[in-house]
């Protein structure tokens, strides 16, 4: 079991990924969309804390935390955004569209909800196969009015399959606050009324999402799909484009007083878990994490121009 | 043995799920109701609720859990009432399952089968009557097979579910009630290649699905004017094997298309396309293209029937380009 | 207002013409699909009693009776299902599609849920131009599923609009019983956590539908939006294909049992209202209208099929 | 005055706006965001909520709230942030704004108007990448516009807005920053007449959208080598104005089809399909074809540009037509 430390390394290796990250897309070495996860780390860090190996996780395009924490190299998933043959997808997916089998971590999906149905389905198949595994199917909040949402969770309760569904609920859709997105923003309430269990968690402690999850997990676990709201906020803009016009600094200035971080190493300071030195070490240790990541993707090399239509089809035809 | 559609196609559908575990059928009604054209009817009894699943009214989610249970091993048999309503899932159809293995360099797969009717002719008018494959053969990341014979309609499911990729099945309406005479060992078909059904000399017919019995009869009315048509059945139309239609054309140097798709970026502009580019210079005139007219089909017979493909059409479009023969 | 015989008078109508519509399917008069309403009647009498001419009206393709009530002329539409030029769609739409723009009958759709986000455009529409109007929303608790119907409830509440979701609850979608695609089978629950206000109501008693629909109307007149869930039955098959494998014979007749019709017929009688003679004056007026319905049906012309194509854009270009 | 597309667009919407009552734009984050390309900035505080309306994610519910409002006398701009997750809305687009007028005899129209991005080049990936405007095509009942240039880009709206059927306007994601001098006046573009970019004698390219810069660059490229090239901006892709470009190759005797779709039963393939069929005996060769690579858009850059077409590939293109000019 990961303990409070590890939550903290967890955090501080996602923070210190995506802030470069940031500083990578400056200099134009990443491209495309890039979302960063800054100010949500405890989400994704509390409730990974609580999977076993052969669990399944499906994610967004906000989903480099995710990856990391699942396991997915980090020098890979930064080859990856530099779009390089040696990137967990191979450098064809970029930013939003991290894969690895091996960790059973089934994407990054660009399409808000598009993610919820291939939980559904990879639940199904354990399900139908006796397999005792869970799935855990991170979206935003912003997912929440899509169709697929209303389907798939009716689905996952109809059939008791057994998915955990986490709303990362950071407040906006790009520039849409979720009180001028669903009518009832409660979302809890929501979930509940598929016969789901369903709590709202506060997602800017570490602590407090790990217990929630700990308690989802086991019941999904035993067969029944579970339904987890977070609240919390996202530091940094939408994606690299944003303007930020919809929300006033005063309010993230309020939301980064609650820092996960910041949260967590004072709690360690407080009960004496931790010194300063303590906290300088292991900020470096993932400052040295992220630093090997970004090297390992320098040198990484470009597929040939040749190889453009491969992986359309599979390789060999036949049966696999 | 002497089957309609719908009874190969469940011998198909039943042999699957008894020869591996990991198939399952899955789609609105398909259990209790038997199938919306009964065609899985008896098959909830034979395996049970979880290998042959009703669901809710949900394509996207259903069509999209399909695709994680391939991704995680499983070999799904999707059912979609008709193509009509796989618009509702075509996020995830195209999206997803066309793209995960190349999103992910090849590390995920979806061998996963999409099954759906298509086609006009039974006065559905215009939400229910659409021939949808074409356009879906535009789609890089999956296969679209358009079975055109009872014996193909049931013999492609097999090597569907063998393909490691995403297959959709088109089966036209019109098949379903279809006899043909079937051999008790399932025929397996090539789902890589186009078939010649009906040699000829003077022109060639392409066509596929519900269109290929009106290019049968339209050879045959053709035949005893003296023309010599030869009939090719694409049946698999995505990828699109080039090679049998344009063999053929070289041979006869003349073709008309036929498609019960709307005309515009059809399937039938494609092949008209594949042939200028492949064969131009062996044309001893312009391809010429059956498609349905470009109309959302209504509803009254005679008005449907003049929106499709039909052996009159059909005669007519040959005989503008060989002349009275 | 419509009193308790206009109710009947509606309700015979209704049946008459279907019970002849299944007829003039056997006799290959009517082609395509065809879906019945027979049992139902008093779902559609109820509301529709209760809205303006005014109103507007969406529906499915079980929308024979709501088309007649609305005021649809019979003969227009029996022609329409005989695919002549007559009909109240030029017979282009057949038995599901049904229109007539004059009085404000939307379809007729063919695609479940597909009607929903039409009816909340309208009720958009009366909202942004001020228009005090209802807009009526009839679908099967089939359409529940559907993300469509998700998002359609969520953004009538969110903004507010004056639109009245009807669903005919008549327990199966072709041969699907609702617990077999609802988690939770309480449908005015999951309308709730919209926000909205939601009953469930008799659907086999036309006065219990009336009176529901009455407060109903009333509260989306004033702007805001409401959802009914009709208990109701068909007593037919899901259309003239349906081998009905999926329900029990005596399960039928217990619901025949609750005849809406008899059930009135019965009141009627009770109280003095009417006599047998009254009833049967009433019975053979009902059929008299179908008679002359389909006597205007025979007479009507087929569209040259030269129009084929027409009617696919308008006809004259520029704006309207 | 020079302006960008993106600002040219903004003008163009808030003329529409300012002019007609019925007017509304709806979409997701189109106001307080201002629009997820920054189209719309400012037009929320200048028309108000009701007339700038920002959704949720919601794209088959806000779409059909479209149709539902157009059918009832408005004339909303829908706008889908990209193309990509038009799929969600498809049905409600195909099955009910392309029919409704059909299926009701006339008695009903849907004067919408849908907006929304295209196209690649901005590594953006297999989910946000898709050219589906020539797919689009495919459906009898809508109209699809698809401008190559920051005036037609501002000056379709109008037109579309006054069109009495739906419009679908597909967006090239390059044109937001592309700069153009443009007229006080809005000009207004014929939304039936494909045009004529440049004149040429020995081949003509025929493109349209985003690919018709790559045509003018190729075409200048190709004129110091002496081969002189007429380009075709079809600008209007339904219903297509074949006589514009039929009338070019008849003088030309040549075609190119440039088309940012993928290959496959692309619009490329129709334009082919209607030369060879109203003018294959004018002319000199096959009409060739540049397309996007049959793949899900992969992310990295130099994958990317070597699946799209390019000024090299079409002039390769050209030169295998024309021989080395
Ligand atoms: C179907 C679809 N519609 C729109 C978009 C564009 N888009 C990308 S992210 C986003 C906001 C999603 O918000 P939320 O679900 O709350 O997740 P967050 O970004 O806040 O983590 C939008 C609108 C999309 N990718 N997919
Ligand atoms: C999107 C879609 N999926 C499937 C169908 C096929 N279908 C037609 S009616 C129906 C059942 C609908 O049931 P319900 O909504 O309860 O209405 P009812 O027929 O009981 O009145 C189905 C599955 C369809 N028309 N549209
Ligand atoms: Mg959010
Ligand atoms: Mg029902």
């Amino acid at each position: 079991m990961r303990d409070r430390l590890d939550l903290l390394r967890d955090m501080l290796l996602v923070r210190h990924f995506e802030e470069r990250c940031a500083r990578l897309y400056q200099e134009t070495k990443i491209r495309g969309f890039l979302h960063l996860y800054v100010g949500e780390e405890a989400v994704a860090t509390g409730v990974l804390a609580e999977l076993e190996p052969g669990d399944n996780l499906v994610a967004t395009y906000r989903e480099h935390g995710h990856a990391l924490l699942k396991g997915v190299d980090a020098g890979a998933v930064m080859a990856e955004m530099f779009g390089r043959a040696e990137g967990c997808s191979g450098g064809r997916g970029g930013s939003m569209h991290l894969f690895d089998a091996s960790k059973r971590f089934y994407g990054g999906n660009a399409i808000v909800g598009g993610g919820l149905p291939l939980a559904v389905g990879l639940a199904l198949a354990d399900r139908l196969t006796g397999t005792r595994r869970v799935t855990v199917c991170f979206f935003g909040e912003g997912a929440v009015a899509e169709g697929e949402f209303h389907e798939c969770m009716n689905l996952a309760a109809l059939w008791d399959l057994p998915v955990l569904f986490c709303c990362e609920n950071n407040l906006y859709a790009m520039g849409t606050a979720l009180e001028r997105s669903e009518a009832d923003t409660d979302l809890t309430v929501r979930a509940a009324t598929y016969g789901m269990a369903a709590w709202s968690v506060d997602g800017m402690d570490v602590e407090a999402v790990q217990q929630a999850a700990r308690r989802a997990v086991a019941m999904v676990r035993e067969g029944r799909p579970a339904f987890l709201e977070f609240r919390t906020y996202r530091f940094r803009a939408h994606s690299m484009y944003d303007p930020e016009l919809y929300r006033d600094k005063a309010e993230v200035a309020q939301w980064k007083q609650r820092d996960p971080i910041a949260l967590l190493k004072a709690r360690l300071l407080d009960d004496g878990t931790v010194d300063d030195a303590a906290l300088d070490a292991l900020e470096a240790r993932a400052v040295a994490a992220v630093d090997a990541a970004v090297a390992f993707a320098e040198a990484g090399t470009l597929e040939p121009v040749d190889t453009l239509t491969r992986h359309v089809y599979a390789e060999t035809g036949g049966a696999t | 043995m002497k089957l309609s559609g719908r009874e190969a196609m469940r011998r198909a559908i039943r042999r699957a799920l008894a020869g591996d575990e990991r198939v399952f059928l899955m789609g609105e009604d398909v259990g209790r109701y038997g199938g919306c054209f009964g065609v899985s009817k008896g098959l909830l009894d034979e395996f049970g609720p979880d290998r042959v699943r009703d669901t809710p009214l949900s394509e996207s989610a259903f069509v999209g859990a399909g695709i994680g249970a391939a991704m995680a091993g499983m070999r799904p048999i999707v059912e979609i009432m008709t193509c009509n309503f796989s618009l509702l899932a075509l996020d995830q159809i195209l999206n997803n399952a066309a793209t995960l293995r190349h999103m992910s360099a090849g590390q995920l797969g979806v061998p996963l089968v999409i099954r759906m009717t298509t086609g006009g002719g039974r006065q559905l008018a215009a939400q229910h009557s659409h021939s949808l494959e074409g356009w879906y053969a535009h789609i890089p990341g999956i296969k679209v097979l358009a079975p055109g014979t009872v014996e193909d309609l049931a013999g492609m499911l097999q090597p569907a579910l063998a393909d490691p990729d995403p297959v959709l099945i088109f089966e036209h309406g019109g098949l379903y009630n279809a006899e043909e005479e079937l051999a008790d060992e399932a025929p397996v078909v090539d789902i890589e290649r186009a078939v010649v059904r009906r040699a000829g000399t003077d022109l060639t017919l392409i066509t596929y699905g519900g269109s290929l019995a009106v290019c049968l009869d339209a050879a045959e009315q053709l035949a005893a004017g003296g023309t010599s048509v030869e009939v090719v059945d694409l049946r698999v139309l995505r990828p699109l094997d080039d090679a049998t239609f344009l063999d053929s054309v070289r041979r006869t140097h003349r073709a008309v298309v036929v498609d019960e798709g709307w005309r515009s970026v059809s399937l039938a502009a494609e092949v008209s396309a594949r042939i200028m580019e492949q064969a131009f210079w062996e044309l001893d005139g312009p391809v010429g293209r059956v498609c349905t007219a470009e109309v959302p089909l209504p509803y009254p017979r005679h008005l449907e029937e003049a929106a499709l493909p039909s052996v009159g059409r059909v005669v007519d479009a040959v005989r503008a380009l060989v002349g009275d023969g």
